[in-house]
């Protein structure tokens, strides 16, 4: 696995299946050869990744396989050991979630990272606080938040409620709502409905469908796999800290997902 | 069906107030306690001079508090606090004594405040040490300067009527120091419930990681906290000094676990993410109060320290009864 | 030869002019004098006369703060052969070899019938008299017994009680403020130490009450010296500290040398009122 | 809704659906008319529950309806404003969840509730240390830990990892995996898989079936309907704090449970 | 397939070493970094005699820093052990004047320590006052009573030799005091280690509601550290009294920060849940070896608080540079 140099690349057609779909010459995000150890543990052994505008990618694979690092890295929140990150085929560094903040990319953490000592409210603008002359502006959020919450289809009646005191659907429709809302021009999302209750899960689908009309690139690690094909184009597997496999979407099936998470996927 | 698909009723939001401002309303009602208690006891209590006094006591630890709030939301604490007052105090009667106008003499101390505040915060925030073990380096340190400053002197500050007045005088009948304790702490008020910083300061001591995955400068932010006591610090090293007409290396000795106790009784966690700066205010009075209400009433000085700490840990611990049992009425109806 | 000082803190001007007379003999005499400062902590000074007498030197002076606590490291030094020398507060009967210093209680009796004499001549005959002391300095404690022994059941003295400055300043000021604020009607204040002292006087400016409170103390301070000559501060027991500190070392010159010296080596204190306040007004400037 | 008295009470046919399976005279598990209010919700509005020995219970709902609250009440974590539980016919109170652990009840919680300090193998044993002279047994801890693990067909490299450091899915599994090893006699599992990959996922079910069998009563919230069909015998629908529906898994389907969720089911 | 279905592979454990216990690491490097210099410095530090001092001076120190280690771990404070010490001392020593056997006051304070402990464990466990609070008002209110018992005098202890020996005699060449306080360390490490109760602890400290959520006597376990505090307290006082020969109101001043400091050099986390008592051990004797070779080297007294601190606040810095730096390089192979 090399790190070629991300600039002007084609979209990399590696594997056998070949990638008529997605024809874009530059994408969105481009990952090469990232490599990340904690401790003794090598979470990531060398990932490249692709993904482009107006796509989602989805990104499965066993527990522990690394998927939440892989995503952490390319909103900044973790610094590879080594590996290249391009955006719109201009190589990046980023050295804190600020910078990847900055270029628009957005993520909804597995853990969520919401302050449980602020309100609903002030965790869906939590970082793009709306003011006016440095006073937080709480008519102007009040009112986008009700927008923000209704898009997800989630009920949470006080805005001024802690979020500790929330259930666990609710907060994580809180975190979802802050990543989707604020024109992200990426947006990862790590295991976004696991707490989710159907129809809220369809809201999520939703949006996804929504936004990525947008031009917006999308990452959905998820373990339900039937919500794949409702929305991505594409599905990148992960096994132990490398992507075994890549598919197209409408050349792969629930079954061979399965077989590729669980490691029986060499023969496919 | 057995059950109709009813939405749930709006509850009162009593008691959501209740639990939520909990902290602050049982020190707001012991303060109110201590002061109808002295108020009986002493006659000298509520009078107006009596007030006057307390509060221009008050206003050193006050407005350090303030900032120790802050401090103390990022999960953060200060214990160089008194310290730094010494040494500004120490600092501002020395350069005060070579004659340099008292203006000056008192932006150079802000600023001076500033800059040991951010050299302390330098190394909580960018460099990543415990707040405790730099702050608790930085007390004696500064200290020490302070102490090899005035060689152990009290330096005497003589007639620079304009700076005694920043001690000593008053504003429309309020002594000058309490004005401006009391201006800073409504400024703080205002900052940490409607301002974009104080929700950043709540935010980093919620959850860091949050603060910093949303992009905000979480390092600087607790940096600048430590400014803010450093700042808070000078005022109170002037306020001091000019009250005292003298700076000296013994100043504010103990200071720190003053201003602690008065932000914890106040309601702040030392946990981080939660605080309040009327709570503080209220727990500076309640201490100031119960100081001076037992010197009023004649209580054998070798009983005060007994009855002040007795009074507040049966006070903090009457209030936690009487509001747990609150809520639990509430919850019934 | 090598003199070692275990001080007790360096915040008090007495202690800081101590450790300079102390300096300035061994100086002369071409010593070195070595001083700890163990910040008002018993123990941290045993700690440091053991370690003194690890590394071996020729005498130690001793400002103790807990005067039964620091006996055994007495005895421990006369065991190793270094001779120990206290000043200021008194040691109980033991193997120092000499007691330097000022008699706080007399000294306290003697504050107390100039206070009574000056009640006579320029108050009136009455007053009420509150005092600032400082409860966790026994040595304070001393003085203050002194005076209230003297002074209480006098004819038209009242007592306004004790506050507790705690031995800083601004505690002391507080204090004072407080006291002067529970009793509109006092007319004297007597504070047992320096930082009382200072605080005492910085209370009444701020009170305002120049006019009615004279303040009668230990330890001059330039605060002091100003209130003496603005009338409020009517007299202030000074002792000589710098004195002490080399008659000290003096002692232990004469002692590693062979000599013997007095077991009580008395060094006199004077009353400062506005009548003498001059011969010591250079030091403060 | 009254609080009956739980004294030898026929499992409560209330509701449309006959309950005919489950002809069990003691349930192991019955809650009748439990109320809880936080502040100003009212998270639960009067609830009645039964479960039978060796019955799966699925507890469904949309999010916030209350399915979290209701199972910690079982568990002691939370005291009930009002209401009763019985335990094989007799009415217990608990007043902290050690009550309810003696007496053979573990839950498996929504926050996993695991210490972040501490190794994977001192969480597994959290609260059931084995000791020697009150010396914690390692050795013996370390053996059984790893049969623990290995029933959930779950990948942990070191069990002296923090379990901080754990992906999501490991976290999952080590909560579960303490909740179920230590004979349990009623098993509550609070969305034990929505971290869980897919082959995790069929361990737990096999799991919840091979403890069935066994005779424990196992209360299952989750919000993958599709899984409920493999393990339950009963379903319970929440809404807004209170018990709207029950029905026999034989009897319902998919598609009847969503509309029960949404609030569309008075029709069914 | 582009990639192979490879397991990863066993990294290097040094690493996860390294970082697990680099807290620890880093007090032990400065810890070795502070006896060498001091022994190249001066020749006598690194004699037997200075050695068996440091450890005797350090041992009330070390004692009551072990039991905090135990309070912080649960995300506790004792602010209270200065006045605890101070009020077992001076008890002591008025004991021991009214002739009544060294080994019943012995055991008499030890009772009187842990009752103190456990009062105050009280409110802070069952009643859920802040522990910052509750040690707070203890501080006070035990300093007071010490005050109060001794009038602001010394107590002297006369003619108790068995007594003496406590805190001044030796044990196979060793001072009595570090044999105990070792003796205590020791037990500690095993406790917090490999037994039950220190699991409980830990679990307390790390994920309160957790630990009571698995039926951990949770509110029993946090009472139980402040016992232990108090306890520790008492051995302390003893110790104190022996050595000095006397009791009095004003031992162990600004012990608690002290004890704190050492305890947090040592890498414990005022946080809770992560802590240690070979750290503590370090941390204690790092301090203790400071205050001895700065005596040692004459360092002038206007200096050596600003030299303390600043040894103290560099070395933390630079070690967590150099770990930080160490941790970079392991990560890249
Ligand atoms: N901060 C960290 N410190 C140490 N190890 C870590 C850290 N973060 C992740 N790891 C390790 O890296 C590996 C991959 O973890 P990651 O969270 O990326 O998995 P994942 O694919 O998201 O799994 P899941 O589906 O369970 O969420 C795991 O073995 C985990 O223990
Ligand atoms: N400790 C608490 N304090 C205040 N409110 C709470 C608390 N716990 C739960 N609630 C409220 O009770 C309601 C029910 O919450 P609960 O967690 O039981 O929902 P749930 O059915 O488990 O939802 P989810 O599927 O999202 O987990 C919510 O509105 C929540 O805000
Ligand atoms: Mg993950
Ligand atoms: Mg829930």
């Amino acid at each position: 696995m090399t790190s070629t140099p991300a600039h002007h690349l084609a979209e990399p057609s590696e594997g056998s299946v070949p990638s008529d779909t997605a024809a874009a010459p530059v994408p969105r995000i481009s990952l090469r050869g990232i490599r990340k150890t904690f401790g003794s543990i090598e979470a990531l052994r060398g990932v490249d990744l692709d993904v482009a505008p107006g796509e989602c990618l989805g990104l499965i694979g066993d527990n522990a396989a690394g998927k939440s690092t892989l995503t952490k890295i390319i909103s900044g929140t973790y610094i590879p050991d080594s590996g290249t990150i391009s955006i719109d085929g201009e190589q990046v560094r980023f050295s804190n979630p600020a910078d990847a903040r900055a270029r628009s990319i957005e993520m909804v953490f597995q853990d969520l990272s919401l302050c449980d000592h602020i309100d609903v409210m002030g965790n869906l603008f939590l970082g793009r606080e709306m003011t006016n002359w440095s006073f937080l502006d709480s008519a102007r959020m009040r009112a986008k938040a009700r927008d923000m919450l209704d898009d997800l289809d989630i009920r949470i009646p006080k805005l001024n409620a802690k979020v500790a005191q929330l259930s666990g659907g609710q907060r994580q429709a809180i975190a979802i709502a802050r990543a989707a809302s604020f024109n992200p021009r990426v947006l990862i999302m790590d295991e976004p409905t696991s707490a989710l209750a159907v129809a809220e899960v369809e809201a999520v689908l939703r949006l996804i469908n929504r936004v990525k009309a947008r031009g917006v690139s999308v990452i959905l690690i998820t373990h339900r796999l039937q919500d794949l094909f409702r929305v991505c184009d594409k599905i990148a597997v992960m096994y132990e800290g490398t992507k075994v496999a890549e598919r197209e979407i409408s050349t792969t099936s629930l079954e061979d997902l399965v077989k590729l998470i669980v490691g029986k996927g060499e023969e496919i | 069906m057995s059950a109709a698909y009813t939405e749930r009723g709006q509850g009162s939001t009593i008691a959501d107030f209740l639990s939520e401002h909990a902290q602050v309303l049982s020190i707001a009602f012991f303060f109110a306690v201590c002061v109808l208690f002295f108020s009986l006891a002493t006659d000298v209590f509520f009078s107006v001079g009596n007030i006057l006094n307390i509060l221009r006591q008050a206003a050193p630890i006050l407005i350090v508090a303030v900032a120790m709030t802050f401090v103390i939301i990022t999960a953060g604490i200060d214990l160089s606090v008194g310290s730094q007052v010494a040494l500004i105090n120490a600092s501002a009667a020395i350069i005060l004594s070579f004659g340099v106008p008292w203006p000056i003499v008192v932006l150079a101390m802000l600023a001076f405040g500033a800059l040991i505040g951010l050299a302390q915060g330098w190394f909580i925030a960018y460099q990543g040490i415990p707040a405790f073990i730099v702050t608790l380096a930085g007390l004696s340190i500064l200290r020490g300067f302070a102490l090899y400053m005035t060689q152990g002197y009290s330096i005497p500050i003589n007639d620079v009527p304009g700076f005694f007045a920043l001690g000593r005088g008053t504003l429309l009948g309020f002594p000058v120091p309490a004005v401006i304790a009391l201006l800073i702490a409504a400024v703080a008020a205002i900052v940490i419930s409607r301002q974009m910083y104080g929700r950043q300061v709540v935010a980093v001591g919620s959850n860091p990681e949050a603060a910093r995955r949303v992009g905000m400068p979480s390092k600087w932010i607790i940096a600048s906290v430590y400014m803010l006591s450093g700042i808070a610090c000078a005022v109170a090293g002037l306020l001091i000094a000019a009250r005292l007409g003298s700076g000296s290396s013994n100043a504010a000795v103990g200071f720190e676990l003053q201003v602690i106790a008065a932000v914890v009784l106040g309601g702040t966690s030392l946990f981080g993410g939660r605080g309040s700066i009327l709570g503080t205010l209220l727990g500076t009075l309640t201490i100031a109060v119960i100081g001076n209400g037992l010197i009023l009433m004649h209580i054998s000085p070798f009983f005060t320290q007994i009855v002040t700490g007795a009074i507040i840990l049966i006070a903090i611990w009457l209030n936690t009864r009487i509001f747990t049992a609150n809520f639990k009425i509430s919850r019934k109806t | 030869e090598t003199f070692a000082l275990v001080q007790i803190n360096q915040q008090a001007l007495f202690f800081n002019q101590m450790n300079a007379g102390a300096t300035a003999a061994a100086e002369a005499a071409g010593d070195e004098l070595v001083i700890f400062n163990a910040n008002n902590d018993p123990a941290a000074q045993n700690s440091a006369i053991e370690t003194y007498i690890q590394q071996g030197v020729d005498g130690i002076i001793v400002v103790a703060i807990d005067t039964n606590g620091i006996m055994p490291a007495v005895q421990q030094a006369a065991d190793a052969g270094i001779p120990v020398v206290a000043v200021d507060a008194v040691l109980p009967e033991g193997p120092q070899a000499a007691q330097v210093g000022v008699n706080n209680k007399s000294a306290g009796a003697d504050m107390g019938k100039f206070f009574l004499d000056y009640l006579a001549s320029d108050m009136g005959g009455t007053a009420k008299i509150g005092i600032v002391g400082a409860l966790n300095s026994s040595i304070q404690n001393i003085r203050q017994a002194g005076f209230v022994e003297t002074i209480s059941g006098a004819e038209g003295v009242s007592e306004a009680g004790v506050v507790d400055g705690q031995n800083v300043q601004d505690l002391a000021l507080s204090a004072a403020e407080n006291l002067i604020t529970a009793n509109p009607d006092l007319t004297a204040i007597y504070a047992t130490g320096e930082p009382a002292l200072l605080g005492a006087v910085a209370a009444v400016e701020s009170q305002g009450k120049q006019d009615s409170i004279e303040i009668f103390g230990w330890d001059l301070t330039a605060q002091a010296i100003r209130g003496i000559d603005q009338g409020y501060v009517a007299a202030v027991i000074q002792q000589d500290p710098a004195g002490m500190g080399a008659a000290a070392v003096d002692a232990l010159k004469t002692l590693s040398g062979g000599g013997s010296v007095e077991s009580t080596i008395a060094v006199p204190v004077t009353i400062v009122t506005g009548a003498n306040v001059d011969d010591f007004r250079s030091m403060f400037e």
